[in-house]
Parts: structure tokens; C-alpha cells; sequence
């Protein structure tokens, strides 16, 4: 128990999370603080690459194990059917209409790449290792919650028309992801050995800024929109990470995956998209508000797993696991 | 050279940018025969305030198109427009220019 | 379908960046239902050229404020943004639109 | 404070990126009182479709002069304009607006 | 003597100095080079952090001293004093105007930080250390100087209700600085280990592209309003950094400060700033011609310290100190 | 022959190699992915400013040689008259006009940096040296390509006043090569120490997502103008580098450059410019058509020398040279 007092604290402590505490507090404070969005992106490149990059060369190293189809298809399904209980809680816990609760349902079936990459660092500052092609399951669980969502807010025909099937499908996470997994696997170690000083060593300073952004973007979420969010809405911003990433950790488990594997598909169980659901259901449910979706995922449940979620996860999987 | 100047419907569009690719279809298949657009930094409405300050996703960003269409071409082309962006939350407004070199428009 | 349209006055600004958040709070105050900030990349005028390039602050750079205001309220709004460009190096320019969906202006 | 208002001719080219310093010395050249820029994320025209994203050179993009104009001194700036846009791939449209500060066109 | 024109000349001769220069160059041949507005932006919100954190980093393993609380209220009044020679001396040599000398003496009253990075470079290439909380010092002393201006300039109730008071405070580059520091104090070494990679190692190198980027702009400056610059004016340009570094620094003596520390602060009070101060002149002076307070800050005072000035703080800080 | 090959595979499945494909690939496919415009503007003013460095501070070390004043003079003819020759082959091959001839003609006798910055990766990964005064040379092959295809062009007097000579003289990466080989130069190996973590670090990688934009901007433009791009076109787009890439080789051969040095000249002269000419030639030729121009360089000529050209002028220059 003291251990793992000592594990959050450490993580509450480290320059990753204080930086997202500065970001959420400028905003809040109204300060005149802002990241260029140009910037924004570009770090958001650098890191969905890099992660991508150093799943493939783990997989290069270590092989892919026989559980990557499982472990596909387990995430496949996480991404699918979350939605269905995250659904079901906002019915019951919030005043939320039918088509709102759907969005918000599917922001949660899907992921959050930078929540991953919180965890992944997180662990490598432990030394626990997890299976590199977890960053392909990553890249799987991000577009099948969309269908559930748009499932379960009773779409008409005429305007699925207009859903972007190609750009959910081939969006850019999932591009860049895959694309530098297998680059990462196809180069390997060696291949690999002149482009680290880009892609490795500063990896964590990078993660510090764009957790900055991710803060300042986050309070900017609360400051305008906090009003949407009733005390219904917020705590299942927190429980439903909670369940998510018990069911994901017990998936992960049964799959039979390292303890740091199984906190990693926790994680992504519980971590709730803010990038590619958001804009698909811009288009897709337009009814939907924005500002309830958004803020949830940026501003309650994304904080929540950076504090203290995913040192729970890890918890949680090293007591299964016994790791 | 005093060019022969002709009348020209402006049409200026704001819409979300995840709407972009379906509005640009339906301005392309409707016959206009150029457009262009230009980026929004930020913005107040009835759903409050936005910027585009640090976003990583387009979710949370509009855009402008800005189209120019002659005369006889304007009902069709403003009829897809707002076809699109009924559903969405965006803007439209139409006005009056002169423009040279008709055949473009 | 053929929309009903109702004309709207459109109200461009061009104002230095560091005075948008004071016009910004004149705008909402006069009772605008919505505005979008385009940004410029650099121009010329009296005082020379600027251009938006390279730079880390924003005293050297401008903006475009673009808003679409109901004849009805567009008086009161005008001579709220008048009251802020005066004292500044801006520009203000005033034309009519034509616009749907009358109740969002 | 209602301020008196002055028609102003609304000059709003489109054009590619490279000749825009020949564009920029036209209009200086015939005597305009001030100009902005304003950058295009993308577009299509007869050429197909293009877009800012990506690219390192300024070959591909396009961008958008927005010059407001005295009446009487209009035709002087326009014919400077179209000698420059015609040999380019540039769109040139002009409409009327009302400013204030008659002085500054 | 011969080892002060050593150190001048490699200065000159550092990479960052000539960074500088070619830009400058560029910029006065009207060459077509330009950095992106982001890429600007990004590394300016680089260097901030980087530097807030070495300070607290510093911080962490010296702890405070006991100086922090008068050090602090020193910038306080170096940046609200200053202004006052600086307009006295204006009115004197310059033909400004009452307004336009007003605003031109916030500049020089408040810092720039880019200047105080190219110091600490310096320094750190002769392994001379400096009291890490100064970087708390140089976020104090950014606003001052506004308020004594404004003072100087006898602006009107009327429009005064206009100025942004939260933003002056809340500055990007104070929060930066601020925050930066604290997470490093908070974060210590050993939770920096892992970002060091990122804000340590390719720290001067970001630097060489800034200052390419600032020479371009003072090259554009000094190209589109060097006929605002009376010989008048461009002798207190260079006249005023040498008056208020030789305060800053006999201000950093009598605080009793290291010889890094007594450079550091003389570098703060000659430095003019060109962000913050320009910004909120234009709203709270719009009177004032922008074209001669930023060209005499970045087109004269700037180059005059990074080539020269900088140098000389050193060398009066090591005389006084016997450092 | 069987070392040939195993160059050949080791290059084709470099990260640098596979980051381009990716790119294409991603494009072709319709992906949802793009780099910001800033972000790519940044990589290149990095890329550009890294090489022209490391060019620097090579002849700091070694000494200019005394082929340098015929290099450049060299490398200025090559840049004037490979223009002729592809002229006469595209009227030849293809159904080109004059206008779209000559504009064409002109980006193949001028160069592209991001091929230098390949070759030269490709070369340092074989541990093999070359003059560092070819970044020089670079920049001087830059400009007269295109005197040679206004020329060819015919262009009348009247629009000729139009063109931006200082401009093209001027331009970011001439001003950028040049600039960053002098502050090479002068500061030296010393002098360059600290800003090591920075440009040479991370080289590869940032070249990486350079390349990776590379792809995405290649495989845009054909999916655009694909339809534009007869087979006798896309015949001269390879046929072409490899014609011009001889000619550098052997030009590099009889200058007695080094083996590394021949290769680097035969890479310069195979490679098509698509920033510096196509900028050029929309205002010199607005009439050639910017489709058929930019597709053949970026779409066909960069991927050929990529992934293939390159290793073919290594080989060559190596049998050449003995080395
Ligand atoms: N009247 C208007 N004039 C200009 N832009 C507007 C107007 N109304 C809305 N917008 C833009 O559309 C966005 C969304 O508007 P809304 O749906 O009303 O929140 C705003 O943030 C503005 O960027
Ligand atoms: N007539 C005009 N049309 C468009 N933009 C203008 C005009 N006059 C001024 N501007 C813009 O306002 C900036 C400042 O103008 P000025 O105060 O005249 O130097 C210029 O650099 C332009 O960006
Ligand atoms: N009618 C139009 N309205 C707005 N922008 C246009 C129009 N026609 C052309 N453009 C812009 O000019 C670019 C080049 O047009 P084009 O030469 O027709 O390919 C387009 O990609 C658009 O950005
Ligand atoms: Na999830
Ligand atoms: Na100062
Ligand atoms: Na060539």
C-alpha cells in the first residue's frame, strides 16, 4: 500500500503531470498563454510516430507472440461494445438526450493516443516492458466505438451518407501509427540506431510540452463549457474510465499479456478519444453538442487517467499479473 | 486596358471544418467552377467561444470558403450549400461583385 | 429548396492584435450574435509594411473581424466597434448580405 | 457617436503566392493607401485542387490582397491590378462598402 | 585586458552571435528568407521552459538563499525605476515626444528575455554559475516598467479602463517562466533525468535558429523604420543598456550575489524588452509610434547587447566580485 | 555485383526510405493526413541550415582544397547547360510545348536539397567522407538553371521586368546553405561543440518526417495531375536524372573530388529543384503548366533518386574511383 502511495505520488510529481497542471492552471487563470497550433500538431506527429516507431522495433526484437490476432480482435471488440455500457450509464446517471449520450458513449469506446503515451512513459520510468504491437491494437480501437455510437443515436440513412467512412478508416493517428510500426519492424534495432536521437532521447521533453498544450486546451474546455457539465456527467467522466479499464485490464489479462501489456490495454480501455471521435461526430451527429463531448473526455476523464487512473491500472495489473 | 467587368455572385461560407470535405463536394458537383478556402483563427456564436490556439484535432475549428459564381450559376451552386450546412452550425452569406473574365466564374 | 434569405449587414474590422480582446468585448457587449477572426498575414499602409513572418509577439501583427449583424442591431454594434477602432490604427468596412436563417444574426 | 460613412471600393484578389511581390509593387505603385494579406488554405479551380498543408515552397499556394480604395481613386488601382492578373491565374473582384475615416483610402 | 578582448572576440565569433548576424544580413540584403510565425513561437516557448526549468532545478539543489525575497523586490523596482532615467535621458537626447518617450522608457524598464538566455549561455560556456531563482526575478521584472510608463505618459482615465491588466500579469512569458520554475523545483534533478534530452542537449542549438529569426526581424525593422532613428536616439539605444546594466549589476553587488548572478541581473536591467511592453503599448499608448520604440529595442539595443553588452556586464560583474 | 545489391536493399529499407513510402502511400490512399505547413517549412530550414553547418565545419578541419574556385565553377555550368539537354530530350520524348519544355528543362538542371541531404545520410552511414565545400557548390547550382530555361522559353522583354532577380538570388536556401557554411567555417569544430545535440543528433530523424512529407506532397500531386504525365514524361523523369547524373560523376572524376565527393556532385546534378525553380517559373512562365512541372520532380524524379538513383551514382562513382 505504501508503495503505491509512492508510485502516485511519483507520478503526480513528475515534470509530465505538473506540466499538464501548468497548462490547466493558465487557462483557468485566463492567462495569456497560448501554443501555436501549428506546433500542436506537429508534436502530436512526433509523438503518434515515435510510439508507433517503438512498438515496431520491440516486435523486430521480440517477435509478435501468438496473441497479436487475439489481442487485435480483443480490441476490435473493447473499442465496439464499451460504447453499449458507457451508454447505459449516461441514461441512468445523467439527464443526457438520446443522441448526446451516444456521441459521448462513443468518445469513451474509442482512445487516447496521448493517454498511451502517458502510460508507456510511465512504465519505461519503472523499467516494465509491454508488447510492442499493443501500439496496432491502439490503432484498431480508435474507429469501431463511431459505429456503435452512431448505432445507438438511431442514425436516419440520408445523412450517414455524408459520413466520412475513408477518413475515420484512414485517419491520421491511425496512418502514422501503423505506418511507423511497420517501419520500426521492418528497420529494427539496427536500422534504428541513427534516428534515436531524435525519436528517443528527447521523447519525454516533447510529452511535457504537449501536455502543456493538452492542459491549456483542457481548462480552455472547462472554462466554456463547465456549465454543461451536471455532477451526473462528471462522475461518470471518472467511474466510467474506472470500468473501462477494469474490463480492459481483466481482457488483457485473460489474453495473457505482461503486466505491463495488461496495464497498457487498460489504459486504452479507458482513455476516451478527443481527436478523431470528436470530428467524425461533428459531422455525424451534429445535434450532438460539442461541448459536452469535448469536455468530458478533455476535461474530466483525461485528466482523471493522468493523476491517478493509470497508476491504478498498473496496480491493478501487477496484482493480477502478480508482476 | 479598362477591363469588361461582369456581376458576380460572392458566396462566404462558415462552416466546421470536419464538414469541410462534404461542402466541397457539393460546391464541386453543383458546377462552380472555383473556390477557396481561408482559415478562421477563432470565433464567438451561440455555443461561445473557440480558437484555434493549440488544437491538435479540427473539431473544434471552422473555416471560410469563399466562392465566386456567375449569375445563372449561383441557385444551384447556394442550393447545395445549404444543403450541407443546414445540418451544421455554419453561416451563409451572398452579395453582389463585378469581376472580370467571365468565363471563370 | 429554395431558403429564405433576409439581408444582414457584414461588418469587416482589420485591427491590431493587441487591441482584439478589447473589441472583442465591445462586440459582445453590443449584442452581436456571432463574429469570426481571420487572420492577416501582413499588408502596408501609412506606417509602412509588416508582415506576420518570423514574429514571437503580436504588437506587429493585425486581424480581420468578420461579422454578420441583423440591420436592427447593427447601429448599436457599429458604434461600439467604432468606439475601440478610434483609438486604434484599424479599419472598418461595411456592406450588406444576404443570409439565411434570420435569427442567428 | 454615429460617424459618417464614405463609400469605398472593395478590391479582393486572389493569387498565386509567387506574384505577389510583383502585385504588392503594383499596387503601391498606383496609389493605394493601404492593403492586407490574408493567407488561402487551399482551393480548386480549373487547375484541380491544391492545398497549403505540407508544402515547403510557395509554388503551390495562393493568397487573397484585400485593399480598400477611394472611389475616385479606383480605377487607377484596378487597372494596375488586372495588368498584373492577367498574366497569372488570379481572380479580381470588386464590390462597395461604407467606411469611415475618408482620409485613410 | 587581453583576456577581456579574448572573451569579447569569442563571443563574436560564437555560433549564436553569428546566427544573428546572417539573419540581420539577410534581412538587410531584402534576401526571401523567412521562419514560419509557429516555428517562432515554438522556439520562443522552448527557450522559456527551458530556462524556468534550469532555474529551478538549480533551485532544488542550492536551495533558495536568502537573498530570493530582496531579489525579488529589486527587479520589482530596477523595472519600475529604470523608466524614469531612461525617459529623463530621452527628453534630453532625443526629440520624442512626450508619449512616444513614455513608451519607449517601459521598453527599457522591462527585459528581454532572449537577451537573458544569450547571458546564461555565456556564461555557461565559461562554466560560470548564476542563482537559479533569478529566472523568477527576470518574470518580475516584465510588468513594472508598464505601469511607470503609462505614469510617464499621463494617460487619461478614459482609456485606461481598456488595458489589459490580467494580460500584462498573466503574460505567456511570465507563466512560462514561472511555471517552468516551479516544475523544476518541484521535479528536482532526478525527475529531470528524462528530459533532459530534450532541454538540455539541443538548447543553444534552438538558440542559433532564434536568433537567426530575431536578426531577421530587426533587419525588417531597421529596413522599413530606420529613418524614425535620430542619431539622438540611436545613441541612448546604446547608451541606456550600458547606464542600466552598470545599475542592474551594482544592484546584484550589494544583494551580494555570485559573479554569474551579478551579470545576470545587470543583462536584466540593460535588456529592453520587444514582446510583452510593445503590446501593451499599442493598446494602452496608440499614440505612441511603434516603429521607434521596437526598432531602437530589437534593431539597435538587442545587437548592441548580444555582441557587446553581455560581454561587458561579465567583466564589470567579475571586477566588482573578483569572480 | 551481390555488395551492389545489398546497398541497394539496405537503402530501400531505410527508415528515411520507408518514411517517404509511407507518405505515398498514405496520400495515394486518400489518408486524412497532413504535416502543418509550418512544420514542414521548419524541418526544411533545419535540414538546410544542419548541412550547410556540417559543410562548414569540415573545411574548418580540412582546408578548402584547391578544386574549390572549379567546383563552383563547375557546378555553375552544370546547373546552365543540363537544362539544354533535358530540352532537347523532352522535345524528343514528349509532346511537351516549348514553354512546358523549358520550364521543365530548368528544375533538372537546378537542384533539390532534400536528395543532397539523402545522399549525403546515405553516405555517412557507409562511413564514407566528401568535400565539405560541396554545400557551397549546392547553392550555386541553385539559380542558373533557370536564365537557361527563360531562354529556351523565349521570353519577350516586356514580362521579363517581372522577374524577381534578387529574389531568386536571394532565396531562403541559398541565404540558409551559404550562411550556415560560413558560421561553420568560423566557428569551427570548437565552436560547434554545443550545438552538436541539436544538428547532428536528431538529424536523421527530422529528416525522416521530412521525408514522410515529402511522400504525402508527391503522391498529392499525382493523384492530381497523374492524368498530365504521358509515358514519354514519365520515361524522361528517370532516364533524366540518370543522364544528368553521369555527367556530375564524371565532371566530380575529373575534378578529382574524393569518391564521396563524385557521388554528392552526380546527386546534385541528377536531382530536380521543386521549391526554389517552381516558384521561379510561376511568375516567369506563368503559361508552363505548374502540373506537369512539380508532378515530374516531386512525383517522379525525387522517389526514382530515393530509392534508387542515389545508390546507382555511389556505385558508379565508387568503380570510377576506386574508392
Ligand atoms: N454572425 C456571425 N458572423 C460571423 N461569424 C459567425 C456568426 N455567427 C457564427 N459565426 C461563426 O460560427 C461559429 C459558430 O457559431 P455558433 O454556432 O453560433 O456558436 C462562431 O464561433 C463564429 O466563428
Ligand atoms: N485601405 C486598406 N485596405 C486594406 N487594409 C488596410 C488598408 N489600410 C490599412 N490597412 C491595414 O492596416 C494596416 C495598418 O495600416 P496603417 O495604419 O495605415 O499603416 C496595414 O498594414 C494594412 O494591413
Ligand atoms: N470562382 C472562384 N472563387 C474563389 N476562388 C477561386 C475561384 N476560381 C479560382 N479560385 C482560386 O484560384 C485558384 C486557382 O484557380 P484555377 O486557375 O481556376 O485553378 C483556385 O484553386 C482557387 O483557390
Ligand atoms: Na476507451
Ligand atoms: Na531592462
Ligand atoms: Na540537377
Amino acid at each position: 500500500m505504501s508503495e503505491a502511495l509512492a508510485l502516485a505520488g511519483q507520478n503526480l510529481l513528475s515534470p509530465i503531470v505538473l506540466s499538464f497542471a501548468l497548462g490547466l492552471a493558465a487557462a483557468l487563470a485566463r492567462a495569456e498563454l497560448s501554443i501555436p497550433e501549428a506546433m500542436a500538431k506537429a508534436m502530436s506527429i512526433y509523438l503518434l510516430f515515435a510510439i508507433g516507431l517503438k512498438g515496431g522495433i520491440e516486435v523486430a526484437s521480440q517477435g509478435m507472440g501468438v496473441q497479436i490476432a487475439t489481442g487485435l480482435a480483443a480490441g476490435f471488440m473493447l473499442s465496439a461494445l464499451i460504447p453499449l455500457l458507457a451508454y447505459a450509464l449516461l441514461r441512468l446517471m445523467s439527464g443526457l438526450s438520446r443522441v448526446d449520450a451516444a456521441a459521448v458513449a462513443g468518445h469513451y469506446g474509442s482512445i487516447s493516443i496521448v493517454t498511451f503515451v502517458a502510460a508507456s512513459s510511465l512504465l519505461q520510468s519503472f523499467g516494465i516492458d509491454f508488447e510492442g504491437w499493443l501500439v496496432a491494437v491502439a490503432a484498431v480501437m480508435e474507429a469501431p466505438a463511431i459505429l456503435t455510437a452512431l448505432w445507438l443515436a438511431g442514425r436516419s440513412d440520408r445523412t450517414s451518407g455524408a459520413l466520412p467512412w475513408r477518413e475515420i478508416a484512414l485517419n491520421g493517428s491511425i496512418v502514422l501509427l501503423l505506418g511507423a510500426f511497420l517501419i520500426g519492424w521492418i528497420a529494427g534495432a539496427d536500422g534504428m540506431g541513427e534516428i534515436e536521437g531524435f525519436f528517443i532521447a528527447p521523447f519525454k521533453g516533447v510529452l511535457c510540452l504537449f501536455l502543456l498544450d493538452m492542459g491549456l486546451i483542457a481548462g480552455r474546455g472547462l472554462r466554456n463549457s463547465a456549465h454543461l457539465l451536471r455532477p451526473g456527467l462528471i462522475s461518470f467522466g471518472i467511474l466510467m474510465p474506472m470500468l473501462g479499464g477494469t474490463i480492459g485490464i481483466l481482457t488483457g489479462w485473460a489474453l495473457g499479456l505482461s503486466t505491463g501489456g495488461v496495464a497498457i490495454l487498460g489504459t486504452l480501455a479507458a482513455s476516451a478519444s478527443y481527436i478523431a471521435v470528436p470530428a467524425a461526430m461533428r459531422v455525424a451527429l451534429p445535434a450532438a453538442n460539442p461541448g459536452i463531448y469535448l469536455t468530458l473526455a478533455l476535461g474530466i476523464t483525461f485528466p482523471f487517467n493522468l493523476a491517478v487512473g493509470i497508476t491504478l491500472y498498473l496496480m491493478l495489473a501487477r496484482w493480477l499479473t502478480g508482476g | 486596358m479598362t477591363m469588361e467587368t461582369h456581376t458576380a455572385r460572392r458566396i462566404e461560407i462558415i462552416i466546421e471544418t470536419p464538414a469541410l470535405r462534404t461542402l466541397r463536394r457539393a460546391l464541386e458537383r453543383s458546377g462552380v467552377k472555383g473556390y477557396s478556402i481561408l482559415p478562421i483563427m477563432g470565433g464567438y456564436g451561440r455555443t461561445g467561444s473557440w480558437s484555434r490556439e493549440g488544437e491538435v484535432g479540427m473539431a473544434n475549428s471552422m473555416v471560410a470558403v469563399l466562392c465566386l459564381v456567375a449569375p445563372d450559376r449561383a441557385d444551384a451552386v447556394l442550393q447545395a450549400v445549404y444543403e450541407v450546412v443546414d445540418r451544421q452550425i455554419g453561416v451563409v452569406a451572398v452579395s453582389d461583385s463585378q469581376v472580370v473574365r467571365r468565363e471563370r466564374f
